[in-house]
């Protein structure tokens, strides 16, 4: 957990520096094996997000979610991820890829920027002002269009984030759902929590919640048989048991 | 590094970046060399332009960096068709950032126009389109009387939306100063 | 008297003239030669600055006339420059996206960064560091001259490790051409 908190006192670019500095940290080569390692540690730092942000917020839902994925098909090994899933994952390794090469090479500018700076002359040949130029081009009714236009083209900052926050489940979200289920019925089939989803992606966040709960001890999981269906039963002891 | 460049080429990096009349004075303290080693040198320097595009002119007490006589033609030419042409969008742009804003400063023009305008402005300058505000402490920029009289307006709060303008670029400026220090 | 002057001794007046970036058209267009003409010239000269006070820089469509870095040192004494604030490491890691990967479109920027680069584009467009590509449709970046200036650099090809960095980029964008289209 140190970890986490080691990254969370710094600002955060966004998910890809924070995932990149997580792999970099860990002195580990961009791939599969390196993000399904450094998936736990993304999760919580999600987990951490205020949801006021949401833009920021969104940009790394989707990057976790991609990073279940990955970690889904580490522990999963029969899991077929799907063509556009498979692109996905190799998304975003290229950009991690990517986003260390320019990462070094801002680093490479950094050292020499403004060291020996090329100056421009300081004074032209040509002097100012001691004639008038204008063009029939400035009147009152276009210096007020140029103002107009530069209004309405200013950056608008203040603008609400849309409605347009990833429909992907948030992790949070996800583990008080099983919660909750198997508070009220005490065991609960996997197949009966995943059946509510119809996107593999769901099903995979619920199954990565439910290992999540069960490390932190508020669930129990067990599963008969490989390929059997999961049984998940509360732990938290303020929850009366009822149990067989 | 500086010290592997000789002293005359030292000398022809000051006078090109000052771009008017350096005393040889000047050159002996700043390069901490002999005024007899600035003149030697400019000497060196003078013949080495004696077929470029650029020369080194000098007196008994002071030098500087100038054209070629042989270029006149092409720099007239040049220097005509400056003065004829039409403004591009961005001076036209600036000139009207200028007339609502002003008295401004260029950081404060590059804010609002969200580029550099430091070559739109001195393309404003030259043509006496607009001038530095004589009452400014940090240099700021006002439309010159020039300009006001060309577009009609007796003075520039005449201008149409002026006080709309203004407020709106102002809000814009006030709410986003603390972005533009990230 | 003109003719006698080779054509890159005329452009080295014009751009000593000017003292700021002027484009190849305009050049090519002021001296009616073609703009391969212009770029074999400036090439020439480029060469034969090599060694003096003075350098010519250029990038893909235009060049400036500008002291050399080794005699920044001397410079920098000579005026008082407003202390720029340090480049913040959003910026320089924009910086180097656009200095390597330019033309470049602000959502591919952000795509690469996996981040809102807004601010951070334009912030590097008031300090003049980057600027709208005047060659491509869709409003591209590009790393300006000033970008090239302040590295001390006479052109972009001279940054340390630029080939193998710029091989490795061109590696990824030939699987990744799709995503640019987006």
């Amino acid at each position: 957990m140190t970890s986490v908190f080691a990254v969370q006192t710094k600002v955060f670019e966004g998910p890809l520096t924070l995932l990149l500095e997580m792999i970099e940290k860990r002195k580990l080569h961009i791939n599969e094996i390196s993000l399904a390692q450094v998936t736990n540690d993304f999760l919580d730092f999600v987990g951490m997000l205020e949801h006021k942000d949401l833009e920021k917020l969104t940009e790394f839902i989707s990057i976790a979610s991609t990073l279940i994925l990955i970690k889904s098909k580490s522990l999963l090994p029969h899991l077929d991820l799907a063509d556009e899933e498979k692109t996905e994952v190799e998304d975003l390794e290229l950009r991690l890829k990517l986003l260390q090469i320019f990462r070094g090479a801002a680093k490479d500018i950094k050292e020499i920027f403004g060291n020996t700076i090329l100056y421009s002359r300081l004074q032209t040949s040509k002097k100012p002002c001691v004639k008038f130029l204008p063009t029939d081009q400035i009147t009152t009714i276009k210096m007020k269009w140029y103002a107009d236009q530069l209004l309405q083209n200013l950056p608008k900052t203040d603008k609400k984030p849309q409605k347009r926050v990833s429909r992907t489940i948030t992790l949070e979200e996800m583990m008080n759902k099983v919660i909750n289920r198997v508070r009220q019925h005490m065991s609960i089939s996997f197949k009966t929590l995943s059946g509510e989803h119809k996107e593999k992606k769901n099903v995979i966040i619920g199954f990565l919640a439910i290992l999540e709960l069960v490390k932190m001890g508020n669930v129990d999981a067990n599963q008969s048989e490989r390929f059997e269906d999961i049984m998940i039963e509360s732990r938290n002891p303020s929850i009366p048991s009822y149990g067989t | 590094m500086e010290h592997n460049m000789e002293l005359k080429h030292k000398i022809e990096s000051i006078l090109f970046f000052k771009g008017q009349p350096v005393s040889f004075i000047e050159l002996s303290k700043l390069l901490e060399v002999s005024i007899e080693d600035v003149k030697k040198s400019l000497q060196e320097l003078s013949d080495d332009h004696q077929k470029k595009g650029t020369r080194i002119t000098y007196n008994d007490h002071e030098c500087e960096y100038v054209t070629a006589s042989e270029t006149s033609d092409i720099l007239s030419k040049l220097i005509k068709q400056e003065d004829e042409s039409e403004l591009s969008n961005a001076a036209l742009e600036t000139l009207s950032i200028v007339l609502y804003m002003g008295p401004i400063t260029r950081s404060m023009i590059d804010f609002v126009r969200g580029v550099n305008s430091q070559f739109t402005v001195r393309n404003l300058l030259v043509r006496g389109l607009i001038e530095k505000d004589p009452t400014s402490k940090n240099s700021s920029y006002i439309a010159s009387l020039d300009t006001i009289k060309f577009l009609g307006l007796n003075r520039v709060t005449d201008i149409p939306n002026y006080v709309e303008v203004k407020h709106s670029i102002s809000q814009f400026i006030k709410d986003n100063s603390n972005e533009s220090e990230k």
